[in-house]
This record gives C-alpha cells, sequence and structure tokens, in this order.
C-alpha cells in the first residue's frame, strides 16, 4: 500500500487545440471537475503538486500561470517535471510521510501552441544528440526499427494498436472529436520517421488533469465512499544516450512494475489486473510496454492483440480510454491513465467502462524512446 | 600543452502562437476598441484584480464582475535600470536606461509593471500620479499601453 | 464562438553548453586527427562512445582511451521527412551504429538511399574539410560500397 | 513534527561555484557534488534508493534537463524525479527529498540541486514571463527587486548602507568559504556603495552573481541516519507557500512577504520555535539581493518591523553575533539557482555535523534554513542535532 487514495478526478475534454481557452482557464476546468468528484472544496486542499515543463508551455515557471486555479495561493506547492503520474506518485509519498492529508495533483500541456517536435529536441543532451538533430520523434522511429528487428512485430501489428485505441476512444467523452482509424488507413498514412507513418504517433492535442490525492483517514473524515486506493507505485529512468540502451528491452519500466508490484502484492499482472491504462506516444510502444509491464514475455505483445486479449473485452483491455493514440498530451497523459485506472475500478468509465475491475495498471513515460517510466497499481 | 575546452553552441529560435482566452480577450478587445482598462472584482473578498484572471487566488472564486480601472494611477514602486540583459522577445539586448514603475491604477487593488516616461531618479517619487499612454492605432495586445505618463503639476 | 485572439510569440536565446574535458578530448580527436575515441569503464571494462568521464551503469570512472572504428555495423535507423526546425531539409536519416572496438553504439547521420540500409551494413564516417571540433566534423556514415 | 518517520541529513557535497565551470559537462557538475556528498555520508551509488534533481531548466534553455544529468546524481536505473520552482528549487528538492524518506518508500534519497548559468542568458530566462501581460516589460529578478526596495526603503525607512553591510558581511563570510564563488575579505560600505547601479537602488556589489555550481545532501531514515552518522541533522521542519502569479499582485511585497511570514509560523510550530532570534544557533537563508536579508529578518521575526537595519549595523547576524546569519556568505556570493536552496539546507546541516570549518558556528544545534523563488515564493526548513 502506498498509504494514499484517490477521492476526485476531474479531466477537460482533449481536443485538437483549445484556441479559446488559456492555459488557467483550461486547468481550472479540470479543477473543479475533480473538486466536484470528491465532493469537497478547495479550502480542504492541503498541499498541491504540479505538473509542467517551462519549454513546453513556452515560459519559465511555467507552473506560475496555474498557481490561483490550482488553490496555491498561500498553500504548499512543488512543480514536478516530466509527466503527471510521477507527480502523483510524489503526491502519494507526502500523503504518505505524514505531512500533508489531502494533495491535489494537476497536470497540464497545449502541444497545439508550441513545435513540439522541436522542442523535444533540446530535451536530449547538448552534446552528442541535440547537434544531430534527434527528437522524441526520430528516438521513437530508431527504437521501432530495432523493435521490428529483434522481435518481428512491423507495422501491420503497430497499425492495429491504432485502429483499437481509436476506435475506443470514440467511445470516451473526453476523446478527440475524429475518425476511428483502420489499420489500413494507418498504414496508408505519410512516413514521418520510418518506419512510422503520421498515425502511428498520437495526435497532438491540449489538455488538463487534475486527481485529489487523500491519506486514508482524511477520506473517511471527509466522508468519501468511493476512495480508490494507490496498491504501488514506481518509477524508474534508464541511460540517457540512446547508444547505451537496448531500446528492445525495457529496463527502466519493468523495474517500476516490479517495485508497483511488489507494493501491491501482485505476482502475475495478466490474471491479478483487469485493466491497464498506458502510455503509448506510438503505436508500437503499447506492445513494447506491455512486454515491459510483464503482461508477456518479449517480443509477445503482438501476440496478446492478436489473440485478443487485449481488447475492449478481451482477458485484458489495454487503453480502453483510447490512450495517447486516442489522444492523450504530453505531460498529462500519465495522470490522465491513472485517472481513467480510478474511473475503471469504480464503475465510472461511461462508455469504455471494462466489466468486474478490482484492480488497474496505471503507466506513465517520458524522454526520448521511453527513458523514464512511472507505474501506478489502484484497486478497490 | 594544456587539454582544449570546447563548447558547442546552440541556438534557440522557436515560436508559439498562445491562446490569450475569453478573460484577456476581453481586455483586449476592451482596451482596442474603447480605450478602457478592464480588471475584474471577486464577489467575496472585492479584490479588484489586473490582469483580469479565471479566479481570485485568496478566496478560490471565479470572478464576473468587469470594473474599468484608470488610465490614471499612483505610482507605488519605481526604478531605473541601467544594466543591458537580453531580452527575449527580441534576441537584442533592451535599450537602458528606463524608468519602470509599479502602479495601482484607479479603482485597481492591484498593480501593474511597466514603463515609465521618467529615467531622471530625481524626479521619481512614491505617490506620483501617473497616466497610461495608450498606442495609436491601437491593435488589442499589451503593447497599446505604451507607457505611462507623470503627471507633472 | 467568434475567432479566438492568439498571440505570436518567439523565444530567441543563444546557448553555450560546455563540452567538458572529456568531451572536449574526444571532439578534438575528431577536428584534428579525424580519429573516433571512446574510453573504456575501470570497472565493467565496456568502451564507451562517445568517449566520456565515467561509466552511467558502474558511476566508475574511464580510464583508457581507444580509438574506435572508424568503420562500424548499422544497428538501428529512421529517416524523417519532417521538416523540422533543428534537421536539415528533409529527408534525413539518422542511425545508431556499433564502430568496431566498441561497446555502445554511436548516434550519427546516415548518408547514401535509405532504402539500400539493413542491419549490419557497413559504414565508414564522411568527413567534412571544414571541422570545428563538433560531432559534425563527420558529415554522416555512408555504406561501404 | 507529524512526519510518519524522521529524516536527517547524513552527508553534503558541493562543487567550488564559480563564475563559469568550462572543463565539466552539466551533468558531470552534477555528479562532483553527487560524489562528495556520497563520501561525506561514506555511501556508494548502491545505497542510494532515488534521486530528486532541482534545475531552472530554461535558464539554460533546456528541457527535462534530468535525463540526462540523472547520470551524474547516480540516477541510471533509479527512480529519479526533478522539482523546479524558480529559486526555491533547491529547498523545494531538499524537501521532497526529505518527505519521500519521510513516507517509508525510500530509506535513502539523494538529492542534487545546480544550474550551469554561464551556458544561457539567465536574465533573459527570468524574463519570460506571461506572454500576454508583462513579457516586455519583464526585467528579471533586478528589475523586480528594485521595484519592491524603494516601497521597503520608504515603509522600513533601510538605508542604502545598512543594505551595503550585508553585502559586506556576505562577502566576507564567504572568503572562509571555499566553495563561495565570490570571497571578498576587504569589501568595504563604500566599495558596495560606489559600484555601478544595476537596477536603482541595486548596485552591482550587493546582487546575487550568477554562478556555475551543483550541492547535493544524502538524506536518510532513522535507522540507516544512527548507524552511518555520529550527528545527524534531523528534518524538525517544512514549509512552502506559493503566491499570486504577477508582480504586481503582491501587496508590497517585501514590506510584508507573507508566504515567508506563514511558512516560518508554520515550520516554528513544528520545532517549537517560539524565540526564533534566541533559539536558533545559526540561520542561512537565501537573500537574491543585500536588501531582502533585511526584509527577511523581520518576516522571521528576528526583530520587530523596521528594525532589521539595527540588526545588521549591531552585528546580531555577524559570525560573532547572536545569531550568525550565512556564515557560507550565501546568495549574495554564490547563485546557481537551481543549487542555492540545496546549499542553503546543506550548510546548515554541515553546521549541525560540525563540518563548517572556518565558518563553523561553535555549538550548533539548531538551524534555519528558507528559500525563495520567482516573486514570493518561500520555503522554510528547520534542521536540528535534537531528533525531536
Amino acid at each position: 500500500m502506498t498509504g494514499a487514495v484517490v477521492i476526485g478526478v476531474g479531466q477537460t475534454a482533449y481536443e485538437a487545440a483549445k484556441p479559446h481557452q488559456a492555459i488557467p482557464e483550461m486547468v481550472l476546468e479540470a479543477v473543479e471537475r475533480a473538486l466536484g468528484d470528491a465532493r469537497i472544496g478547495m479550502e480542504e486542499v492541503d498541499a498541491v503538486v504540479t505538473a509542467s515543463v517551462d519549454l513546453w508551455d513556452g515560459r519559465t515557471a511555467s507552473n506560475i500561470q496555474v498557481t490561483e486555479v490550482v488553490g496555491a495561493v498561500m498553500k504548499p506547492e512543488a512543480r514536478v517535471a516530466g509527466d503527471g503520474l510521477l507527480a502523483a506518485i510524489h503526491a502519494a509519498m507526502t500523503v504518505a510521510a505524514g505531512a500533508y492529508g489531502t494533495v491535489l495533483v494537476a497536470a497540464h500541456c497545449k502541444m497545439s501552441e508550441g513545435q513540439h517536435w522541436a522542442c523535444s529536441n533540446w530535451a536530449v543532451d547538448p552534446i552528442c544528440q541535440q547537434p544531430l538533430g534527434l527528437d522524441f520523434l526520430s528516438a521513437a522511429g530508431l527504437q521501432a526499427r530495432a523493435y521490428q528487428a529483434r522481435h518481428g512485430p512491423g507495422a501491420r501489428h503497430w497499425a492495429r494498436v491504432v485502429e483499437k485505441n481509436t476506435r475506443s476512444a470514440r467511445a470516451s467523452p473526453l476523446a478527440p472529436r475524429g475518425p476511428a482509424r483502420s489499420a489500413a488507413e494507418v498504414m496508408a498514412s505519410p512516413m514521418i520517421a520510418d518506419p512510422l507513418r503520421a498515425l502511428d504517433a498520437a495526435p497532438a492535442t491540449d489538455g488538463a488533469c487534475v486527481l485529489i490525492l487523500a491519506s486514508p483517514e482524511r477520506a473517511k473524515s471527509l466522508g468519501c465512499n468511493r476512495a480508490v486506493a494507490l496498491l504501488g507505485a514506481g518509477y524508474a529512468c534508464e541511460p540517457h544516450y540512446l547508444g547505451d540502451r537496448d531500446l528492445t528491452a525495457t529496463e527502466a519500466l519493468a523495474a517500476a512494475s516490479r517495485r508497483a508490484y511488489a507494493m501491491a502484492g501482485i505476482e502475475r499482472p495478466l490474471g491479478e489486473v483487469q485493466v491497464v491504462e498506458c502510455s503509448e506516444a506510438f503505436s508500437y510502444q503499447e506492445l513494447l510496454w506491455c512486454e515491459g509491464l510483464g503482461l508477456c514475455g518479449p517480443g509477445e505483445g503482438a501476440r496478446l492483440l492478436e489473440d485478443g486479449i487485449t481488447v475492449p473485452g478481451g482477458r485484458l483491455p489495454v487503453n480502453p480510454s483510447g490512450g495517447m493514440l486516442g489522444g492523450s498530451p504530453f505531460v498529462v497523459a500519465g495522470l490522465a491513465r491513472l485517472a481513467e485506472a480510478v474511473l475503471q475500478v469504480r464503475g465510472e468509465a461511461a462508455g469504455r467502462q471494462v466489466a468486474g475491475v478490482r484492480r488497474a495498471i496505471a503507466h506513465g513515460t517520458h524522454g526520448p524512446a521511453g527513458q523514464h517510466h512511472s507505474v501506478v497499481v489502484v484497486g478497490a | 600543452m594544456p587539454q582544449p575546452l570546447l563548447r558547442v553552441r546552440a541556438s534557440l529560435d522557436l515560436t508559439w502562437h498562445y491562446a490569450a482566452g475569453s478573460h484577456f480577450t476581453r481586455f483586449f478587445e476592451a482596451l482596442r476598441d474603447d480605450g478602457l482598462i478592464l480588471a475584474l472584482r471577486c464577489p467575496a473578498c472585492r479584490r479588484v484584480y489586473l490582469p483580469p484572471r479565471p479566479v481570485c487566488g485568496n478566496c478560490f472564486r471565479r470572478m464576473e464582475e468587469w470594473v474599468p480601472v484608470g488610465p490614471q494611477g499612483t505610482l507605488r514602486a519605481f526604478t531605473v535600470v541601467h544594466f543591458p540583459f537580453l531580452d527575449p522577445t527580441t534576441g537584442q539586448p533592451r535599450p537602458v536606461p528606463f524608468g519602470m514603475g509599479l502602479i495601482q491604477l484607479d479603482g485597481a487593488d492591484t498593480t501593474l509593471n511597466h514603463y515609465l516616461d521618467e529615467t531622471d531618479l530625481g524626479r521619481l517619487e512614491l505617490g506620483l500620479r501617473v497616466e497610461a499612454v495608450l498606442r495609436e492605432p491601437r491593435q488589442g495586445d499589451m503593447g497599446d499601453i505604451r507607457l505611462f505618463r507623470v503627471l507633472r503639476p | 464562438m467568434s475567432e479566438p485572439l492568439v498571440f505570436p510569440g518567439s523565444i530567441t536565446i543563444p546557448f553555450s553548453y560546455a563540452a567538458g574535458a572529456a568531451a572536449s578530448r574526444f571532439l578534438v580527436a575528431l577536428r584534428d586527427e579525424r580519429r573516433i575515441l571512446g574510453t573504456r569503464c575501470s570497472s565493467c571494462k565496456k568502451v564507451l562512445v562517445p568517449a566520456r568521464s565515467f561509466c552511467a551503469g558502474c558511476w566508475e570512472d574511464t580510464g583508457d582511451w581507444i580509438e574506435v572504428g572508424p568503420e562500424g555495423a548499422l544497428v538501428s535507423w529512421t529517416t524523417v521527412h519532417l521538416p523540422l526546425p533543428h534537421l536539415p531539409p528533409p529527408p534525413v536519416t539518422l542511425g545508431l551504429l556499433r564502430l568496431d572496438g566498441a561497446d555502445t553504439d554511436l548516434l550519427h547521420a546516415i548518408g547514401g538511399d535509405s532504402r539500400r540500409l539493413e542491419r549490419g551494413l557497413r559504414l565508414r564516417p564522411v568527413w567534412r574539410e571544414a571541422r570545428s571540433g563538433s560531432l559534425l566534423d563527420i558529415a554522416h556514415f555512408a555504406p561501404i560500397t | 513534527m507529524k512526519w510518519r518517520r524522521r529524516v536527517a541529513v547524513i552527508g553534503t557535497g558541493q562543487t567550488e561555484h564559480t563564475r563559469k565551470r568550462d572543463d565539466v559537462s552539466q551533468q558531470e557538475l552534477v555528479r562532483e557534488a553527487a560524489r562528495r556528498a556520497l563520501a561525506d555520508a561514506e555511501m556508494t551509488p548502491g545505497d542510494i534508493d532515488a534521486v530528486v534533481l532541482a534545475n531552472m531548466e530554461l535558464f539554460e534553455g533546456r528541457a527535462l534537463p534530468e535525463l540526462w544529468c540523472a547520470e551524474g546524481a547516480a540516477g541510471a536505473g533509479k527512480p529519479v524525479l526533478k522539482i523546479a520552482t524558480g529559486g526555491t528549487s533547491g529547498t523545494s528538492g531538499a524537501i521532497a527529498g526529505a518527505l519521500q524518506v519521510a513516507s517509508g518508500m525510500f530509506d535513502t534519497v539523494l538529492v542534487v540541486g545546480f544550474e550551469k548559468q554561464s551556458e544561457g542568458q539567465t536574465a533573459a530566462g527570468m524574463a519570460l514571463t506571461d506572454p500576454m501581460w508583462d513579457r516586455h516589460v519583464a526585467s528579471a529578478a533586478i528589475g523586480n527587486f528594485a521595484l519592491s526596495i524603494s516601497q521597503y526603503m520608504a515603509e522600513r525607512g533601510v538605508t542604502q548602507e545598512q543594505a551595503a553591510k550585508v553585502a559586506v558581511k556576505a562577502r566576507r563570510n564567504a572568503a572562509r568559504n571555499p566553495y563561495a564563488h565570490l570571497q571578498q575579505p576587504g569589501l568595504t560600505v563604500e566599495q558596495v556603495l560606489a559600484s555601478s547601479v544595476l537596477a536603482w537602488p541595486i548596485h552591482m556589489l550587493e546582487m546575487c552573481p550568477t554562478s556555475d555550481g551543483a550541492c547535493a545532501l544524502v538524506y536518510a531514515a532513522e535507522e540507516v541516519a544512527r548507524r552511518r552518522c555520529p550527528r545527524p541533522a534531523w528534518v524538525r521542519a517544512a514549509a512552502t507557500r506559493h503566491d499570486h502569479p504577477y508582480i504586481g499582485d503582491l501587496d508590497r511585497r517585501l514590506v510584508t512577504m507573507r508566504t515567508l511570514r506563514d511558512a516560518a509560523r508554520e515550520a516554528y510550530a513544528q520545532a517549537g520555535v517560539t524565540e526564533p532570534l534566541e533559539q536558533f544557533d545559526v540561520a542561512e537563508i537565501y537573500e537574491p539581493v543585500s536588501y531582502a536579508e533585511l526584509a527577511w529578518y523581520e518576516a522571521l521575526g528576528f526583530c520587530k518591523e523596521g528594525e532589521a537595519g539595527r540588526l545588521i549595523e549591531d552585528g546580531v547576524t555577524a559570525m560573532d553575533g547572536q545569531l550568525p546569519v550565512n556564515p557560507s556568505g550565501g546568495v549574495l556570493s554564490t547563485n546557481p539557482i537551481g543549487a542555492s536552496g540545496v546549499i542553503r539546507t546543506a550548510e546548515a546541516a554541515l553546521q549541525l555535523h560540525g563540518k563548517g570549518g572556518q565558518r563553523q558556528v561553535p555549538g550548533a544545534r539548531l538551524a534555519l534554513v528558507t528559500g525563495y523563488g520567482v516573486y514570493a515564493w518561500s520555503d522554510v526548513l528547520i534542521l536540528s542535532s535534537d531528533p525531536g
């Protein structure tokens, strides 16, 4: 047990662009939904953990613009850079430490406002990789080819992930409006970072996600009867140079999963968990992340999909919300996965509910070719 | 022969397009179209905020009551800046010296940091009355308030 | 819904990053001697390329400096087709290659027709005439024909 | 203190802070501090469960630099996260690391704050404020402080000479600190007031430098701390307050400084401090400009409103005074922004470890640490030789 529970969840709709909303207005929408969901007022929130990245927002100290809407005026706030799920794990630790009874976690990003691939070139080391032009797109292209060469599943298998997730996204009221994509459409879309095509990459989206964590005692005193426990949490970081890493293995994800499962008392996730929400910024990554999450052996991610295990209605649906391919922005994606996992456990995942969910896995990642991973197990 | 130590240069030169959102849109349209400076009042603590924004930070209450403020105000703080730092929006050093102040516009509770038309320290003091000098023609962005003029008796 | 008000903005700032002593020696070797250097971890004995002062895994200092390559084998590659401000005009192929004698892969540009690339393909560096002590002193790696 | 378990600083390490480090990359700078902290704690990388980094990435034009620099903090393969909250990044990183150990999730956490300001344009980075509102006038820390100081001088009667005395104390203290960036043992008030005016009334010699530097500290849970460290520096309090997003929102910022006041009130209550000037043996506070230290004296309850000038003139906060403030030379002498908050925390801890060398305050057992960021973000930590 991590010693923290989720008592409130709030997400904006995820859209290709939100030109009518400034970032504080967008985040306020998610904050108000989370407070309403938790049935508490902002005065009940003891502390705030924000997640944002200055260069994505195009400004310094990018969390200062949301200070008022996340209720951090004259309150403790810490900004964890990177991914919203990582911010949630840190928030859970501050609750478990006994420092705060309730913590509001808020992640935001508007990918539509900046040049997100160009910005990601500034997230790789400036000496040996940035000058060559490496960014999150080309890093994924290198990983996709290495994965295919090592394990076999290629464009045809990846395209079916896009088909599955964009179809699932249609059932989610929060996903961007847009058609489901057939595998054929994916394989006909223009090549952007060979072997990855345009529809193999998650669409750039705008959105915000807010969760409210609490200690079990505080949740009880607040009269919350729908608290979902964070049963386990883990995160880990791989070396930075792509050439130092085995891009087909997922050492950091495996380490993060082991820690989270050990805490949650899970031996075999495939049998003991009923839904997974993972952060697949690219189609092939859902297969690779399933392997890293221990749902199957190395290289067997594609077979899970072919055998119908990870499809809606399958033995272990992955990304019934549509995941990142369905529309979920940088920074927010990991926290949105946790929000979805909580809704699944509560049985409140409108349009995308998996039957009989007692335990769910949420996964977040950031960095080139999934360099950093966070895993959380939630349960009733 | 000492080991040469190299540096790798990189120039960040990227663009963003920032959505103003409903609050700033109303502010800049009123400024452009009517030369009005609009602030927002918190329904709970009655504090009038500039710039307008979704909620009052102290009360966490949405604000809907728009209040025209200024164009005159009182100088609450001032300085004359001499050090030429690089202005990230132009990529050039900002010309110095320039006078700068915190101006509490009549009707507002918060202050606004902006340029002053005065760079002689001897002629600046707290409490001076100042007035916004608007750009003509106005274009609907923060450049529409060019600077504040010190009102000399 | 009226046309939303959106402000264009740009950030223009020059940066200058210290490569540090180890990377400087690596870059100088490219510039002055057209040699590619790795360093060996004193603990796990891996030859790390590009050369660096310590091994991330063992967190031990590296010791010997070892020339690697210049030839190597292609491990993975991607051809970027999008026009991006930090890249030459597309298509641009980036690759990971294992230089002879190295225990890690070097990231670099790959020249030639990307359709003919395959795993294990033998490559050699194509040096620029005017070199400035940068990884780009190697224009790209080209297939050995 | 109501934390689930006790946490202590058992090791610290920092680089020789300076204007420009050409011999190391950001990653290697982090490693330099991390190695020294691990050596001080007599630990190996394998003894560290998790890493917290602190850095204001965009000042050096980076995004997610923790993904590259984690290797410098022995973070490859480990849990790593970065805290970035302006000037308080270091103290907020220190608080984050302590809370992670207190949570029980980790028994040992390595916190490393770092900044290589020679690689970027700090003032330009700071001026990247709200693009709609004040980015075209934003004038970074120097401009913002100059504005607030004109209010502070008017309301509290602080003089330029008193402020200059703060700078003199800082740079003289720094002369006894081998890690400080600016060491000026013979600095005089006259020299400070004769130095060029950056933005009235701030003179060059009373404003913090931009520095390249890193600072690391090792946290351990109680049982590990007792086993490994003869005099653990126990974390007895930690408090943070943030405030409105615009400088103009903050009513007479230096005069009121409500965030520091409220954070100190909470921290003092956690640690049972009622008379700060008497009870604290040493303080490491975050003063980017001379006048700020005077304002902090009042907000921290060292004296009543308007008495800060007397405190500095009477030498109450000098090395031989009742409460030595910033034996390290403070931010005025050393400011690698992401590291500065960790430096404050580490300098307080090494005083309690008895490792202050020439800047050791004899018998120090209770230390106050503050962090300051952006317009008015405040952190307060209290470290003690007594676990409480």
